[in-house]
């Protein structure tokens, strides 16, 4: 079986095949024995090097979730077009939006603003955290879809611009 | 006694008061915004009531919707635990009104102690050192900036209702005085409902130690000795311990008197928590009184053997302190990692989401205080502390292993933690040597980067598990739905048992 | 110190151990038998192996095998955990000659306490009152009868190897004599690979009482007060609390002294327990040396703050021990209760089988020390033992609420366990009031048989799930098996919050 | 929707329906209302003569496992043909087996032998528990299975007896 993971921004290509007593599994063509494999419901352990790995998982979607010695783990399993945002926003064509839901605390523009790319466009707190949404890109505010004190909602358009042509 | 107390907050804290409540025999009821009607406090709860929308202040600090429940419901007394309504004085002066017992201090001492500006002039007068700054707030830019020259910069930018580094800015130049003070009033405007903001000189690299005092109505105060703070994340403290490795006991029986005598003056009952900065020289200042049962109270109550929270519900009924100061001892050393719902690998971005799998360490020496449970939703309009681990031992350095091991042994998957970053922060050398102080994030961020180097044994397991379980997780499912096979006993699916594979 | 120690036991105590080990930064080899492949303590180890067949025999008693893989992984030491080789001096002689050091005291003074008629000699010489009966074993049946006539009925028929209740039989009359003798050491033989049996006077309705010593290589004895451990059924200890509410301090000082005078006697080495009776009117008698770390060693661990299992192998190691009788006192009451996979519904047979649920209590005061996981198959292969619940608080009357509470909060399902039975146990008046001794089972049976008073609210619950779970739960089960939809962030699965619903 | 539950050897009859607010349950012809219910995947809570409960449940096969405020139950639901086994020996026809997996510590027959009701015919051991099976009935040893010091497998023969015809 060959199968690609992203981990924060790096695809590794992972190919595995049953050999005597184990596993063969060849990572980003390196190669590497597997022995005394055993697998249960959330936790898989295996030898590497002779090293002992003790690893819990869980799974939701194509994503893994691993616990490594204290160490954490999200792979992406890779199968065409996969969801790939970590960054505090996304942004969707013309608009800006927070990726979080949570309370719209201040919003630093008005409609018919010419803003500059990485201009603070609102303020959105979640846990008690405030996070800044800035403009992705140079252009007018077309439209705000809320106003201060508003609870936003996760990817919903908060703040529109007329992206600028810039050719 | 109590028969029955509104426990005013979620999370672990609730959980952690429902259970003194009911080793007392007083039975509890638990409150809870729309967004938290599947959440774990409400399992320790005889009574529940739904107080609003998830936004705090449509709920958790909705004072009036509080008050009229606890009447309702019949609570003589109500625990508002930390954060919230904790340190407000309103929601005190509600509950006296409405002859409802505010387990905490009076909203008399609750107002002074929550006034920073007035808390120092009182601690003044009873000769505890105290940082140099403004006696008083001030609507007027003028008046912060002479005070920043007089002092010389650094100086620091406080919340005056605040706790907790929220409101908080370190100004180092004048030209950064204006926008400061700005951010650090809107921030505290939105924490505490208060803009009021004022000016300290700045200590640099300082540790933060605070001690527990707890006094009762009758005059009686003793102090449960200190806890060093001085791992924070943005004024944030994350890991806390006791004792503290830079106190010697001279010192400590000093602090802990100037502490006391700050409770006294303040005429502050209950359990209180007195902050002092010690800078390099081991000179110390009076920095504010928490006039909450703190997040990491825990450590306290393992080293001295108190129950905080049990004295608090005893105070407030108006019992009287069973013990002394002479009675109380340090006994083994412990420590607090406060896991929380942030990712570490995208600069702490909060991580709600829901937890897929969750295995909580246990054993000799382990306390976990936790507010979550497998396959909940942790909502995103919270504090995103999720649980709080300590260890006790008998020395700071089989607790620090033994706090490695149990963050190694925590596992939560799902959502993000800083479960991996709190390790990498008690395997440092510098911790380990207990040399650190406020600025030791920011000292050690290249050690506390994420390595990511265990990805080749990541990858391994994931290939693993994509090609072993993912067939017979789908015949697991199947069994569990309950929907298909007819009842074997255990016995009957004995006999496929792995034959040394291991 | 040791790099590496291999952990001759499985479940929790091997667990116990091994996080021992990781704290002093030494390195575990855990050993398993076929059948347990797939159990927790493996997940505890750095290295593995597995030692044979399911059979006790085959695997944890096997002496040669444990020895050879001892070597082979370069073992220092053998930590054998109480049950299986702890008290086999047989063992111990093998360790000692292949150059291993065994956890524990050495085989001499094993020879010498496990034989229950020569440690009787031992301990009369140092003048602490022992239990008229036998001063050797015997083969003939008359030297029983006329030991008995001699004493009067009842007596007593004890495992001359034994531990635990195994082979033990009270006999009121004569004509019970012969058969009793005969089961007996049919049970002993089969428990401990040796029929010898002797005979005791039977002391009635005594509390059973055992002292915790601890002494070094370098003659230093302290001991860490006292276990009550009246609470058993069928001979076998099951919950266990200290201080013991029956002992004033001047007998429980002299019985300590007692306890270390037999220690010294024997030369004994390591943890080790001696065990008394103690009559109605405050009488007490030796009973025997329990030569291992015990089941209930946490209820001290948490009252005196001393990690016994450290001190162990410190002691093994050469080690001296860093504090004196002195240093040691008792701060707090602790309880354990014994958590078992039987079934009370069925007069206690056990009860292997698939753990299909598990949440285990956590909070302030509570250990666990835990050997099982959600999904685990219990074997029917070992003793029934789970885990161990440890309450500690302030007072007693506060360690036994929270005992009650937290066995109501631990949750096993799938398989029968003790945990309903404990939780009644707590809960009777004679438990809370101290006033029990070893036949508190026999005589408050009523008040402990399940009365099931709860069966409508688990018909409702029951006709709830079934009714509007389980075809959430298909649902659940395809999105778990990771075959289905498309990876959504948790952000956009919100918005389905229940309203107020509860 | 109608139950019936088995609980130690007892059934009990359960009709459930939606009502106004809630559920009404009808248990052995007593009626129950049940409000302000929620179910998770492993707890469900709903208040019931106006106390809440918030119960732990799993389920296998047709048997649910509850736990109730310290107290514990394992429900079955009837459908047809159910196991119900609970004693230390089930009766197959003619043989006697133990319905736990364990060492067979003794033999006290041989075969030929006349056996009466309740003989001990042997003892097996398991979680050091020592178990006799005894002979459900009067009979002759037809034939033995296992030898002593063998580990015995659940629910196989292990002492087979010829019946006496008793009429």
């Amino acid at each position: 079986m060959k199968y690609k993971f992203e981990h924060l921004n790096k695809t590794h290509t992972v190919e595995i095949k049953k050999s005597d007593g184990g596993y063969q599994v060849t990572i980003d063509k390196k190669d590497y024995d597997i022995v005394n494999y055993s697998g249960h419901d959330n936790i898989v352990s295996f030898k590497l090097n002779k090293e002992l790995n003790n690893i819990y998982y869980a799974q939701a979607g194509d994503t893994i979730y691993l616990a490594v010695g204290g160490d954490y783990y999200s792979l992406v399993l890779e199968r065409g077009n996969v969801f790939k945002g970590t960054g505090a926003q996304v942004q969707k064509g013309d608009s800006v939006q927070s990726l979080m839901p949570g309370l719209l605390v201040k919003i630093m523009v008005a409609v018919g603003d010419d803003v500059k790319e990485g201009t603070t466009l609102a303020i959105v707190e979640a846990m008690k955290m405030q996070n800044e949404l800035r403009a992705p890109r140079d252009g007018i505010v077309k439209r705000i879809n809320y106003k201060e004190g508003d609870q936003v909602e996760a990817l919903k358009p908060l703040v529109e611009l007329e992206i600028l042509k810039n050719d | 006694m109590f028969k029955k107390i509104l426990i005013a907050n979620r999370g672990e804290i609730a959980i952690r008061i429902a259970r003194a409540c009911h080793e007392m025999d007083i039975s509890t009821i638990g409150v809870y915004s729309t967004v938290d009607a599947n959440s774990r406090h409400l399992w320790h709860m005889d009574e529940t009531v739904c107080i609003g929308e998830p936004a705090p202040q449509a709920s958790y600090l909705n004072i009036k919707t509080i008050i009229e429940q606890a009447r309702r419901t019949g609570a003589q007394a109500i625990h508002p635990g930390y954060g919230f309504l904790a340190e407000n004085a309103l929601f005190v002066k509600a509950c006296e009104d409405a002859g409802i017992v505010f387990i905490g201090p009076s909203s008399k001492a609750m107002i002074l102690v929550g006034d920073k500006v007035a808390s120092r002039n009182t601690v003044k007068r009873v000769d505890v050192p105290i940082i140099p700054g403004m006696e008083a707030s001030s609507t007027d830019l003028a008046a912060y900036r002479s005070m920043a020259d007089q002092v010389g910069y650094p100086v620091i930018v406080k919340a005056s209702m605040g706790g907790g580094g929220k409101g908080m800015r370190i100004v180092r130049s004048e030209k950064e005085l204006e926008p400061s003070i700005a951010a650090g009033q809107r921030e505290a405007q939105s924490a505490f409902g208060d803009a009021t903001v004022y000016l300290e000189k700045y200590i640099q690299n300082p540790r933060h130690i605070e001690f527990q005092v707890i006094r009762d109505t009758h005059g009686n105060v003793v102090h449960l000795y200190e806890r060093e703070c001085s791992i924070q994340r943005r004024h944030q403290k994350i890991i806390e311990e006791t004792p503290s490795p830079a106190l010697d006991n001279v010192l400590r029986a000093k602090m802990g008197d100037a502490a006391k005598s700050v409770i006294k003056a303040a005429d502050y009952t209950n359990a209180g928590t007195v902050e002092f900065l010690v800078d390099h020289n081991m000179k110390f200042y009076f920095l504010e009184v928490n006039a909450r049962v703190q997040v990491e109270h825990p450590i306290t109550e393992m080293v001295t053997g108190v129950d905080i929270v049990r004295h608090q519900i005893l105070i407030a009924a108006g019992g009287e302190l069973e013990f002394r100061q002479k009675d109380i001892s340090q006994r083994g050393h412990a420590i607090e990692s406060r896991i929380y719902a942030e990712d570490p690998d995208s600069n702490f971005m909060p991580s709600p989401g829901k937890i897929l799998f969750l295995l909580e360490p246990s054993g000799p020496g382990i306390r976990v205080d936790s507010g979550i449970y497998q396959g909940w939703d942790v909502p995103p309009h919270y504090d995103p502390i999720l649980s709080k681990l300590v260890t006790l031992a008998e020395t700071r350095e089989i607790s620090i292993a033994r706090m490695s091991k149990a963050l190694e042994n925590y596992i939560i998957l799902g959502i993000k933690t800083n479960i991996g970053f709190l390790k990498r922060i008690v395997d440092t050398e510098k911790f380990i040597t207990g040399e650190y102080d406020t600025h030791f994030i920011d000292d050690n961020e290249e050690a506390l980067i994420p390595q990511h180097d265990k990805i080749t044994q990541a990858l391994v397991a994931a290939s693993l598990v994509k090609t072993t379980r993912n067939a017979v997780f789908a015949v697991q499912s199947v069994a569990k739905s309950g929907q298909v096979r007819h009842a074997m006993t255990p016995w009957q699916e004995l006999g496929h048992w792995e034959i040394c594979s291991r």
